[in-house]
C-alpha cells in the first residue's frame, strides 16, 4: 500500500484580535505541529476532545482555511504550494463530509443540482450524463431518483448525511475526509451510515480520513487511529494496539472514560481531573501535564518527542 | 376700513384710534425669514429692512404716500445741475451706544456703502464725492443727475450707524448693530427671535411707545396666523392668502392688504433658444391669463402685472395694461416663428407651493397653444447661479420692488444690468432708461418709462406676471399701525393695548 | 408504594398549523425513592417533553396535556395552581438541562444564580444564601469556590458550569432531580467526572434520579432501571441488567446491536433500517412495525399493550404476548 | 480610559471622511457663497470680490486644508453670511435640538418598554396585536403628517396648545415645554414604534431562551423571571436601537424642527445649505459626526455594563 | 464536541409532495394576518398603479379655477386642489410614483450596496475594513435626510435625483447588512463543502452565500421602501422631489400644509395614502422577519 496523503509539521494558528481593527493578541494554536501519513484504500481514525483541533487538521489539509505551517503532499503533490486553480481542480480527488447534516447541504438548492454541482464545476460530462450519475450514485447512497428535486429540509438527518457522501463521491475522489459524519445522528442512523461508508469503501477503493470524538466509532471503522491533544498527535497506532495497549496516559484515561453499555462491567476508571486547558494558552512543555496522573518535572518544560514505540505505534510522552 | 386696498394710501389697521396711545409693552411681529444680515451696507434680504425700520433712521424716509420725507436730514438742497446734494442734519440726535450723531458719521455710512465688498455699492455708484460741510451739514456730489437718489437714501444706503460701534466690532457689526432708531438691539436667538428694546432718548419726543419689539422667526404663515390667532405674535409679515376672506370677520384680527412694490414674472432666455425668437417669447406672454393667477394663487391679493411699476410708483400706468389671453394670436406669432406646431421648453421655479401653483397654472394655460412647459423645481441657490450665468430657457424669479421706479427695471432690462438674466439688449432701451434715471421731472420721467415698456412689452424678455401685495395680519390690540409702500413696519408710531 | 413520581398515561400534545403533533403519547413511568431511572430513545421521542410536563415548564401556547396523571408523592401535578407549582420547582422537584452553556444566564453572576434558589425557597437572607451557595459549590468539586462565586457563566469551561447547573438543582436539596441529557454536550473525560459526581451525590443524599439519554453506556453506568420509549411512547421498561442481558422490545435489541462497541472488533454492524415516523403518522399498530424484522399483520393493525413479564421487565411488543404475566397495562 | 482614547482615536478617520465628503459634497452644490450670498441683484464684479473675500478662488484642496487646520486648533470658522463664530451659532442652536432629541427618547421609551414587555411576554395575544398594529402604524405616520395634523387638531382645533414657537426652558419653563410637547409627541411616537418592535423581538427571542427556563425550574415567577432575567438580556437590540435612534435624531429633526418653527440644529445645517453658508454646513456636520461617535461610544460602555461577556473595546459588529 | 442530536425523523418525502423554501414560506406566512394585511396592501398599491387610468375619475392635470379646494362631492369624491384638480384621481395616479419611489430607490441600494456588502463581506481584508466599511461608517455619520436633501440639491432637484438621493441614503444599512449576514453564511458548512468541490469564489458568493443572506434583506428591502416612501414625501414636502405637476403624494402634502386652517383635508388624503402605503410595508416586512427567523419560531 502506497501512501496517498502525507501530513508534515501541519500548524494552525488562528490570530486573537481585541476588536475588528486593533492588533494580534496572541493566536489559537488550533494545529501545533501534527505529522502523519495515510496510506491508500485504509481509514484513519482521529479521535480528540473537542476543540482539539481534529476539524481544523482536516480543513487545513483541503485547505480549506489556509495552514499556517508545514506540508501536506498528496499524490505526490504538495497541496500547500498549489495556486487557486490548480488546487482547484484537484479537489475532485480530495473531498470532505461535513458533520452537521443540516448545514452543509445549501438550504436553497435541490438535492439535484446539490449533487450535479461538482460536476459542472469541473465540466465532467454533458447534462444528460450528468443527470443520470446523480441517479446512479443516489441509488448507491441508497435514496431513490425521486428525491432529486427536493430540498435539503424535507429529509431526515440520516438521509442527508447520505446525501453529503454522494456529493463528496460524485467526482470519484481518492481521499475523503469525514469530519464527524456521524456524530449528529442518532444511534440506530448511526450504524447505517456507517455500514454504507464501510461499502462504498470496499466498492470504491476509498481512503478515509475519519474523524470524531467518539471512540467506539472510530475503533469500528479505522485501521489506524490517531489521538489529538490541543493541537497535537499525542499517539497513533493500529487499532487493535491503540485500544489494547494505549501508551500515552492520555489515551489511557480517555480510553478509561468511556461508558461501557454493559451493567455488569464496572471497571477502574482514570478520572481526569481539571478541564482541557486552552488552545490560546497550551501548557508550556507537554500540553497534558496539567492533567496527567503520571506527570513528571520534565514534562512541564519540554515537549515529548514523537517516539516509534513498537513498529507504527507512535507515542509522544516523556515515559 | 381695515384691509381696502385704497391706493397708496396709509391705512389704520387698529382700532379705537382716537384714544391716546398706550406706553409701554411688548410687540410681537413675525417675520417669514430670519433677517441674515443686520448691518445696511451687507444686507442681502429684503426682511433684514423690516428690523432696520426699528433699529436704524435714514437720511429720508417715504411717506404713506410714497413721498419723499425728511428724517435724519431735516432738509436738502438739490442743485439746479441735479448733481449736488446738501443735507442740513437733525441735531440732537445721538446713537445706541451714546455716540453722536453728526455730518462724520453720514459720511462714513455712506462711504462704507459705497466699499466694493458693500451690498449697497450698485445703489451708490453714481456719487462722485462727499463732504462735511460742518457738523450739521453734508454735501454729496454725483457724478451725473440720478433721479432715484432721494428713493435710494430712503431705504438701506441711506442707513445710518454708528462709526464708533464700527470701528468697534468690525466683521461683526452686522450682530451688535448700532443706530439712531426708536429701537435698541439687545440680542438675537438665530432662527429664532430677535429683541429690541426702547430707546429712551429717541430723537422722536414721547416715541416710541413701546418698550421692547421682538421678532420672531416663523417661516410658515399658516403658523404665524395661528400664533397671531393665540396672541403669541401682534403682526405677521406674510398671510396665507386663502385665509384673508375667512378672518374677515374676526373680531381679533385685521388685515392690510396693501399693493407692494414687487412682482412677480418669468425671465425667458434671449440669449439661446427657443426664446431668441422674439414672437415665441409674444406667444407664451400673449397665452397667461393673469387675472386667473392672482385670483386662483393670491386670492386677489394683487393685481395682474404687464409692467415692473405697482401702483404704488408713480411709472404706474397704461403700461401695465393686461391683454387676455388669445389663443389664435399666440397661434400666428407662433406659426411666423416657424413653429406652428408648437414647441416646448423648460420652466425653473423655485420649491415654494407659490412658485408650483403659477408655473403648474403657466402650464396648464400655454397648452392650448401647443406650447408644452417641463416644470423644473430648484433650490434657490442654483436657481440664482444658474440665472445669473444664463444656464436656463426660462426663469421664475421675480422682485421685491423698490420704491423708485428706476430700481425695478434699470438693472434687468439694460445691457449688463446686475438682473438681466434675460440678456436682452436693446440699444434704444438703454438709452431711454438711461434719461429716465437722470431726468429730474417726475412727469417726463414717466413718459421715458412708458416708452421703455412698450418696446419691452413688444420684445418681451420678461413675461410680468402680476403685482403681489403686502398682506399684514395685525391684532387688533395694535395700534398706531400704518401702511408704507415700501411694504415695511414702522414701529416707532405702534402701541399696544 | 415507594413510588415518588408517577406517571401514568400521560399525552402531551404540541399543537401547530392545526397539526397535532402527539410527542407525549401514553406514557407510563415511576421514580421509585432512591433510584435512578433511566429513560432513552431516539432524538424526538419525547424524552424531554415527558420532563418537561413533569415540571409543567412547557410553552404556555400551542401544547395540550391530552390526558393522564402525574402523581408526585400524594398530588397530582398537573392540578395543581401554578402558585402551588412554583414551591414544587426546584425545592422539590429540580432540573438539569443539557445545555450547560445556554443554561445559565449570562449577565449575572454564579452567585446570584445560585443564591436566588434558597433565598425564594428557604427564605435564606443574602449572607446566609451566600455561605449556602459556597457550600453547594465546594459540594460539586468547584476549587476555589468564593472566587468563582462573582464569576459570569462565560468565564467558565463547560464542564464547570455543568457542576454549577447541578449545585444550583441539589442546593434546596430536591428530592427528585430530571437531569435531561446532562452530559450530552460534554467530552468524554468530562463525562466521566459529571456522571462520578452525580452518583456520589445520589448517594449522599439520597436522592431519586430520573436520568433523560440517549447514550446506553451511560445508562448502563448510572440507572437502577431503564424506560425505553419510541416514537412517544415506552416501548420497554426493565431493570437494567435484564435490559442489556435480554432485551425484550425488538427496538430495544436493535439499539443494543447497532452501537459499535469500543471493547471489540465488528465486521459489521446490525441497523435498523428506515426513520422514526413522523409523530401522529401512524395511525394505528405498533410504531416500530415499519422498522421491525419481526412484523406481523397483526403490528400494523394493532397496538400492542404494555405487557407485564417477568420480574418487572415491561415490553410493548406482540410477541410478548405469551410471556405476559396476567396484568396488562394498555 | 485607554480604551476611550482609542474609540476617539479609531473615530478620527471617519470624522475624517465625513468632512471630506461634506466638504466635496458641497462644493459639487450648484451655485456658490458668493451668488447666493449677494442674491438677485448683485453684479459680476460684487461676486468675484466676493468670491476673493471668501477664499473661493484658491484650489478646493486648500480650501478644505485650511479648514481644517483651522478645526484642529478649535476654531470652526466664521459663517459665510453673517460671519459669526460657526460655534457660536451651533450652540445657540444646539439646545433646542437636544431637548427635542432628550424628549423624543424618552417618550419613545415611556411607550415602547411597557408595550414590548407585554407584547413580548404574551406573544400573539390581543394585546400584542394591538401593540403591534399601533407600533407598525406608527412605524408608518410620516412625522410631519401626525406633525400637522396635531397642529390642526391641538393647535386650531382645540387650542389646548401653541401652535408653533420655541421658547428657551431658561426663559419660560413652562411655556418651554407647552411648545414641546407636540414636536416631541409627533416624532416620539414613531421612534417609540421602532424601539418597541426590537425590545418585542429580543425578549422574545431570550423568552425562548435555556436560562429563561432555567430560572422557571427554579420556581420563579413570571415576572421576577421577565424583569430580572430576561429584560437585561434582551436590551443589548434595544440598545443598539436606541443608539441609531439618538444620532438619527441629532441630526434628522429637520422637518420636526420646521414645522414647529424650532430653531434647531436640523434647520441650522438645511437653512446653511441654502444659504451656501459652506463653513457653517461643515462646522455642524463635524459636530453631528462627533456626537454620532460619542452616542456610539456610550452604546459600547452601555453594552460592557448590561452584558458581562461585551468587553469594553470589543467592536459590536452587528 | 457538540453530539447534538439532531431531530432525524423528519420524513421523507417523495418528489410529488415535495414543497419547496418559497412554498412553506408562503405557508407560515399566510398564517400571519398583520402580514396578509400588509400584502393586500400592497396588492392594492400596485393594482392601483397599474389600473389609474380606469379607476380615475378626471383628468388628473385639468385645471379647473373655478372649483378650486372644494369639498368632497358634486363629482369629487375627494375634493379638489389648490387648482380645482380632482384629489380622488391625483391620489389613484399618486400611487405610480409611490411604487416607482419604493422601487427605484431602493433598487439603486440594492444593486449597489448588496454586491459591495457581498464581497467585502466574502473577501474582508483591508478594503472591508479601511475603505468600505469606514466609508459606511461616515455616510452613517451623517445625517441621512441631510445627505438626500444635498444630493438632491446638487443632483439639480427632480423626482429621479431624489430617488438617487435617497438610495444612496440607504446604502450603507445595505452593506451592513449584506455583510453581517455574508460574514455568517461564509463560515456555513455548505459554503465550505462548496468550496471543498471546487466552486470558484464568484460561484460560491452568488450561488451559495448570496442566496442564503436574502432573509434580513427581504425584511430590510421592504422596510426600506416604506422608509423611501417616507422620505420621498419628506424631500417632497421640503419641496424638493417630484415635478410639480406630477400627484406625487409628497407635494400634495406640501401644497396641502398652506391650506391647513382652510382646507385639512387636503392633507388627510394624502398622508392617510402615505400612512397606509407605508403600514402595508412595514407589515409585510414584519411579517417576513417573523415568518424567516428562525429564533422566533414556536
Ligand atoms: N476560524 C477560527 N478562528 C479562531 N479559532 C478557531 C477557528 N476555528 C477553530 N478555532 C479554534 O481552534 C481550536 C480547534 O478547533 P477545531 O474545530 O479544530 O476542534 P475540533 O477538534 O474539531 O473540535 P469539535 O469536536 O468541537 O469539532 C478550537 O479551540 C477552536 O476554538
Ligand atoms: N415547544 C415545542 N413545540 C412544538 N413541538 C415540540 C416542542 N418541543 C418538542 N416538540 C416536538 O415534540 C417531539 C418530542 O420532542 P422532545 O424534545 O421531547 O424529544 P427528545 O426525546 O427530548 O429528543 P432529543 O433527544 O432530541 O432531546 C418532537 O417531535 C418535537 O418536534
Ligand atoms: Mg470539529
Ligand atoms: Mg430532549
Amino acid at each position: 500500500m502506497s501512501t496517498i496523503l502525507e501530513v508534515n509539521g501541519l500548524k494552525k494558528y488562528f490570530p486573537i484580535r481585541d476588536g475588528a481593527l486593533s492588533k494580534v493578541q496572541g493566536y489559537v494554536k488550533a494545529v501545533d505541529d501534527v505529522s502523519f501519513s495515510v496510506r491508500e484504500g485504509e481509514t484513519l481514525g482521529i479521535v480528540g476532545e473537542s476543540g482539539c483541533g481534529k476539524s481544523t487538521t482536516g480543513r487545513a489539509i483541503l485547505r480549506l482555511t489556509e495552514p499556517t505551517d508545514g506540508k501536506v503532499i498528496f499524490q505526490g503533490q504538495s497541496l500547500t504550494e498549489l495556486k487557486k486553480d490548480q488546487l482547484r481542480k484537484i479537489r475532485r480527488d480530495l473531498q470532505i463530509v461535513f458533520q452537521d447534516p443540516f448545514a452543509s447541504l445549501n438550504p436553497r438548492m435541490t438535492i439535484g443540482s446539490i449533487l450535479e454541482e461538482p460536476l459542472k464545476i469541473h465540466g465532467m460530462s454533458n447534462g444528460q450524463e450528468r443527470k443520470q450519475k446523480v441517479k446512479e450514485l443516489l441509488e448507491i447512497v441508497g435514496l431513490t431518483e425521486h428525491h432529486i428535486g427536493n430540498y435539503p429540509h424535507q429529509f431526515s438527518g440520516g438521509q442527508r448525511q447520505r446525501i453529503g457522501i454522494a456529493r463528496a463521491l460524485i467526482t470519484k475522489p481518492k481521499l475523503i475526509v469525514a469530519d464527524e459524519p456521524v456524530s449528529a445522528l442518532d444511534v440506530s442512523i448511526q450504524s447505517q451510515i456507517l455500514n454504507l461508508m464501510k461499502d462504498l469503501q470496499e466498492q470504491f477503493g476509498l481512503t478515509y480520513l475519519f474523524i470524531s470524538h467518539d471512540l467506539s466509532v472510530v475503533r469500528h471503522i479505522s485501521d489506524r487511529v490517531g489521538v489529538m491533544y490541543l493541537g497535537r498527535m499525542v499517539e497513533l497506532a493500529p487499532k487493535e494496539k491503540l485500544y489494547a495497549d494505549p501508551q500515552h496516559p492520555y489515551t489511557q484515561a480517555l480510553l478509561s472514560a468511556v461508558p461501557y453499555p454493559n451493567p455488569r462491567e464496572k471497571r477502574e476508571r482514570v478520572i481526569l481531573t481539571g478541564d482541557v486547558p486552552s488552545p490560546a494558552n497550551p501548557p508550556s512543555g507537554c500540553a497534558f501535564h496539567t492533567r496527567c496522573p503520571a506527570c513528571m518535572e520534565i514534562c512541564k518544560t519540554e515537549r515529548p518527542q514523537t517516539k516509534e514505540v513498537s513498529p507504527g505505534h507512535f507515542v509522544a510522552c516523556h515515559l | 376700513a381695515v384691509g381696502c386696498s385704497s391706493q397708496s394710501s396709509g391705512t389704520d389697521a387698529g382700532t379705537g384710534n382716537n384714544s391716546a396711545p398706550k406706553t409701554g409693552g411688548t410687540l410681537s411681529i413675525s417675520l417669514d425669514a430670519d433677517p441674515p444680515k443686520l448691518d445696511p451696507a451687507f444686507s442681502t434680504a429684503l426682511v433684514d429692512r423690516m428690523v432696520f425700520q426699528s433699529i436704524y433712521d435714514k437720511l429720508v424716509d417715504v411717506n404713506e404716500n410714497g413721498e419723499v420725507v425728511p428724517m435724519l436730514a431735516e432738509k436738502w438742497d438739490v442743485s439746479p445741475d441735479q448733481k449736488s446734494y446738501t443735507f442740513t442734519l437733525r441735531e440732537g440726535v445721538k446713537f445706541h451706544d451714546g455716540t453722536d450723531f453728526n455730518a462724520e458719521a453720514v459720511k462714513f455710512s455712506l462711504e462704507r456703502g459705497m466699499d466694493k465688498a458693500s451690498n449697497r455699492k450698485n445703489e451708490l455708484n453714481d456719487i462722485e464725492k462727499i463732504t462735511v460741510v460742518d457738523a450739521k451739514t453734508i454735501k454729496i456730489e454725483l457724478k451725473q443727475p440720478f433721479a432715484p437718489f432721494l428713493s435710494i437714501l430712503s431705504d438701506r444706503a441711506g442707513m445710518i450707524v454708528s462709526p464708533e460701534a464700527v470701528k468697534k466690532y468690525g466683521d461683526e457689526f452686522l450682530n451688535h448693530p448700532v443706530g439712531t432708531g426708536p429701537f435698541v438691539y439687545k440680542e438675537r436667538q438665530k432662527g429664532s427671535s430677535i429683541t429690541l428694546e426702547k430707546n429712551p432718548n429717541y430723537w422722536q419726543k414721547g416715541l416710541p411707545y413701546l418698550d421692547s419689539v421682538t421678532y420672531k422667526i416663523m417661516n410658515d404663515a399658516n403658523v404665524a396666523l395661528m400664533n397671531l390667532k393665540s396672541g403669541q405674535v401682534d403682526i405677521t409679515n406674510k398671510f396665507p392668502y386663502k385665509e384673508i376672506e375667512n378672518v374677515k370677520n374676526d373680531p381679533k384680527i385685521s388685515v392690510v392688504n396693501e399693493p407692494g412694490q414687487g412682482y412677480q414674472g418669468i425671465h425667458l432666455n434671449t440669449s439661446k433658444a427657443p426664446f431668441d425668437n422674439k414672437e415665441l417669447r409674444r406667444a407664451v406672454d400673449l397665452m397667461i391669463d393673469r387675472d386667473a393667477i392672482v385670483k386662483v394663487v393670491l386670492s386677489g391679493a394683487g393685481s395682474a402685472a404687464h409692467s415692473p411699476f405697482s401702483k404704488s410708483h408713480f411709472a404706474y400706468g397704461d403700461s401695465d395694461k393686461v391683454e387676455q389671453p388669445n389663443v389664435e394670436k399666440a397661434k400666428e406669432l407662433l406659426k411666423k416663428a416657424g413653429k406652428e406646431n408648437g414647441f416646448s421648453f423648460t420652466l425653473k421655479l423655485g420649491t415654494s407651493p407659490t412658485n408650483q401653483q403659477v408655473g403648474q397654472m403657466i402650464q396648464n394655460m400655454l397648452k392650448p397653444a401647443g406650447i408644452t412647459v417641463n416644470l423644473e423645481k430648484v433650490e434657490f441657490g442654483t436657481m440664482l447661479e444658474q440665472s445669473k450665468t444664463g444656464n436656463f430657457e426660462a426663469v421664475s424669479l421675480g422682485w421685491s420692488g423698490r420704491p423708485d421706479p428706476d430700481q425695478n427695471i434699470y438693472d434687468f432690462a439694460t445691457k449688463g444690468g446686475s438682473n438681466n438674466y434675460a440678456q436682452y439688449y436693446n440699444p434704444e432701451m438703454d438709452r431711454v432708461l438711461k434719461e429716465a434715471r437722470q431726468e429730474g421731472d417726475q412727469a417726463k420721467r414717466k413718459a421715458g418709462y412708458d416708452a421703455a415698456m412698450k418696446i419691452l412689452n413688444d420684445e418681451t424678455p420678461y413675461v410680468y406676471l402680476y403685482h403681489d401685495h403686502n398682506v399684514f395680519g395685525v391684532s387688533k390690540s395694535v395700534q398706531g399701525f400704518t401702511y408704507y409702500p415700501d411694504g415695511l413696519i414702522r414701529t416707532a408710531n405702534i402701541s399696544k393695548n | 408504594m415507594n413510588n415518588l413520581l408517577e406517571i401514568k398515561g400521560l399525552q402531551t400534545h404540541f399543537v401547530s398549523d392545526r397539526r397535532v403533533n402527539p410527542a407525549v403519547d401514553g406514557v407510563d413511568l415511576a421514580v421509585r425513592k432512591g433510584e435512578t431511572l433511566g429513560i432513552v430513545g431516539e432524538s424526538g421521542c419525547g424524552k424531554s417533553a415527558t420532563s418537561l410536563t413533569v415540571m409543567r415548564l412547557l410553552p404556555k401556547t400551542g401544547v395540550r396535556i391530552a390526558g393522564g396523571t402525574i402523581h408526585y408523592k400524594e398530588q397530582d401535578l398537573l392540578k395543581l395552581s401554578e402558585a402551588e407549582m412554583r414551591k414544587v420547582r426546584g425545592n422539590e422537584i429540580a432540573m438539569i438541562f443539557q445545555e450547560p452553556m445556554t443554561s445559565l444566564n449570562p449577565v449575572y453572576t454564579i452567585g446570584q444564580q445560585l443564591c436566588e434558589m434558597v433565598t425564594l425557597h428557604w427564605g435564606y437572607s443574602k449572607a446566609q444564601a451566600r455561605d449556602h451557595a459556597i457550600q453547594m459549590l465546594k459540594k460539586v468539586n468547584i476549587p476555589r469556590a468564593e472566587k468563582i462565586m462573582d464569576e459570569y457563566p462565560h468565564q467558565l469551561s463547560g464542564g464547570m458550569r455543568q457542576r454549577v447547573m447541578i449545585a444550583m438543582a441539589m442546593s434546596c436539596e430536591p428530592e427528585l432531580l430530571i437531569a435531561d441529557e446532562p452530559t450530552t454536550a460534554l467530552d468524554v473525560t468530562i463525562q466521566a467526572q459529571i456522571l462520578d459526581l452525580m452518583r456520589e451525590l445520589k448517594e449522599k443524599q439520597g436522592t431519586s434520579i430520573m436520568l433523560i439519554t440517549h447514550d446506553l453506556g451511560v445508562v448502563a453506568e448510572m440507572c437502577d432501571r431503564v424506560v425505553v420509549m419510541y416514537a412517544g411512547q415506552v416501548v420497554e421498561e426493565a431493570d437494567v441488567y435484564t435490559l442489556f442481558d435480554s432485551p425484550a422490545h425488538p427496538y430495544t435489541q436493535g439499539l443494543m446491536r447497532s452501537i459499535p462497541k469500543v471493547d471489540a472488533d465488528q465486521r459489521r454492524l446490525d441497523s435498523i433500517p428506515g426513520n422514526v415516523p413522523l409523530p401522529g403518522s401512524v395511525a394505528s399498530g405498533c410504531r416500530f412495525a415499519s422498522r421491525c424484522p419481526h412484523v406481523e399483520s397483526r403490528c400494523t393493525q394493532q397496538m400492542p399493550p404494555l405487557f407485564q413479564l417477568e420480574g418487572g421487565q415491561r415490553s410493548r411488543c406482540w410477541l410478548q404476548e405469551e410471556a405476559a404475566l396476567k396484568e396488562v397495562t394498555a | 480610559m485607554r480604551f476611550l482614547v482609542r474609540r476617539l482615536l479609531l473615530a478620527v478617520p471617519v470624522i475624517l471622511l465625513v468632512t471630506i465628503m461634506v466638504f466635496s459634497l458641497l462644493h459639487l452644490l450648484p451655485g456658490d457663497p458668493a451668488t447666493v450670498i449677494l442674491g438677485q441683484e448683485a453684479t459680476p464684479e460684487a461676486i468675484d470680490a466676493m468670491r476673493e473675500e471668501l477664499g473661493l478662488n484658491q484650489p478646493i484642496v486648500m480650501q478644505y486644508l485650511k479648514w481644517l487646520g483651522g478645526v484642529l486648533q478649535g476654531d470652526l470658522g466664521r459663517s459665510l453670511v453673517d460671519h459669526s463664530p460657526v460655534s457660536e451659532l451651533i450652540w445657540q442652536r444646539l439646545p433646542a435640538t437636544l431637548e427635542l432629541t432628550i424628549g423624543t427618547f424618552v417618550v419613545a421609551l415611556l411607550i415602547a418598554i411597557p408595550a414590548g414587555i407585554l407584547s413580548a411576554t404574551r406573544p400573539n395575544s390581543w394585546i400584542d396585536y394591538t401593540s403591534t398594529f399601533f407600533a407598525l402604524g406608527g412605524m408608518s405616520v410620516p412625522h410631519f403628517w401626525l406633525g400637522m395634523m396635531f397642529i390642526v387638531f391641538f393647535a386650531v382645533k382645540l387650542g389646548w396648545l401653541p401652535a408653533s414657537g420655541y421658547v428657551p426652558f431658561t426663559e419660560n419653563p413652562l411655556a418651554n415645554i407647552t411648545a414641546m410637547i407636540m414636536p416631541v409627541l409627533a416624532t416620539g411616537l414613531r421612534e417609540s414604534a421602532i424601539l418597541m418592535r426590537m425590545l418585542r423581538s429580543s425578549l422574545l427571542e431570550v423568552m425562548h431562551a435555556d436560562y429563561i427556563r432555567t430560572a422557571y425550574a427554579k420556581g420563579h415567577k413570571e415576572s421576577f423571571v421577565i424583569f430580572r432575567h430576561a429584560l437585561k438580556n434582551a436590551l443589548v437590540p434595544v440598545v443598539t436601537t436606541s443608539g441609531l435612534i439618538v444620532a438619527g435624531l441629532l441630526g434628522g429633526l429637520v422637518i420636526t424642527e420646521s414645522i414647529f418653527s424650532i430653531p434647531g440644529f436640523g434647520k441650522l445645517i438645511v437653512e446653511s445649505i441654502y444659504n451656501r453658508d459652506f463653513v457653517t454646513v461643515q462646522g455642524a456636520i463635524l459636530v453631528c459626526a462627533l456626537m454620532v461617535v460619542v452616542v456610539n461610544l456610550l452604546v459600547d460602555i452601555l453594552y460592557a455594563v448590561i452584558d458581562p461577556r461585551i468587553k469594553v473595546g470589543k467592536e459590536a459588529e452587528q | 464536541m457538540s453530539q447534538t442530536v439532531i431531530d432525524s425523523q423528519q420524513p421523507a418525502q417523495t418528489a410529488a409532495q415535495a414543497e419547496s423554501q418559497w412554498r412553506l414560506f408562503f405557508r407560515r406566512f399566510a398564517k400571519n394576518k398583520l402580514a396578509i394585511v400588509g400584502a393586500l396592501i400592497f396588492c392594492a398599491l400596485l393594482a392601483t398603479a397599474i389600473f389609474a387610468p380606469l379607476i380615475a375619475t378626471h383628468d388628473i392635470y385639468e385645471q379647473d379655477y373655478n372649483s378650486v379646494l372644494a369639498k368632497p362631492g358634486n363629482g369629487h369624491l375627494f375634493g379638489t386642489d389648490d387648482l380645482g384638480r380632482d384629489v380622488f384621481s391625483r391620489l389613484v395616479y399618486g400611487a405610480r410614483l409611490t411604487l416607482q419611489v419604493a422601487i427605484i430607490s431602493v433598487g439603486i441600494a440594492v444593486l449597489i450596496g448588496v454586491p459591495i456588502g457581498l464581497i467585502t463581506g466574502y473577501y474582508r481584508g483591508v478594503w472591508d475594513e479601511w475603505v468600505v466599511m469606514r466609508v459606511v461608517d461616515a455616510m452613517q455619520a451623517f445625517p441621512s435626510l441631510i445627505l438626500a436633501l444635498a444630493m438632491a440639491a446638487a443632483l439639480g432637484g427632480g423626482f429621479y435625483n431624489a430617488m438617487v438621493a435617497i438610495g444612496i441614503g440607504f446604502l450603507p444599512s445595505f452593506i451592513r447588512i449584506t455583510r453581517a449576514q455574508v460574514m455568517t453564511v461564509r463560515n456555513l458548512e455548505f459554503v465550505q463543502a462548496a468550496k471543498a468541490i471546487g466552486a470558484s469564489d464568484w460561484r460560491i458568493m452568488f450561488r451559495h452565500v448570496l442566496p442564503n443572506s436574502m432573509a434580513p434583506l427581504l425584511v430590510q428591502i421592504t422596510l426600506a421602501m416604506a422608509s423611501a416612501i417616507i422620505a420621498e414625501a419628506g424631500l417632497s414636502y421640503l419641496g424638493l422631489g417630484a415635478k410639480p405637476e406630477d400627484p406625487s403624494w409628497g407635494s400634495m402634502l406640501h401644497i396641502a400644509q398652506g391650506y391647513l386652517n382652510i382646507e385639512p383635508l387636503l392633507a388627510v388624503w394624502p398622508g392617510l395614502a402615505i400612512f397606509l402605503v407605508v403600514l402595508g410595508f412595514n407589515l409585510l416586512g414584519d411579517g417576513i422577519r417573523e415568518v424567516l427567523d428562525p429564533k422566533l419560531k414556536r
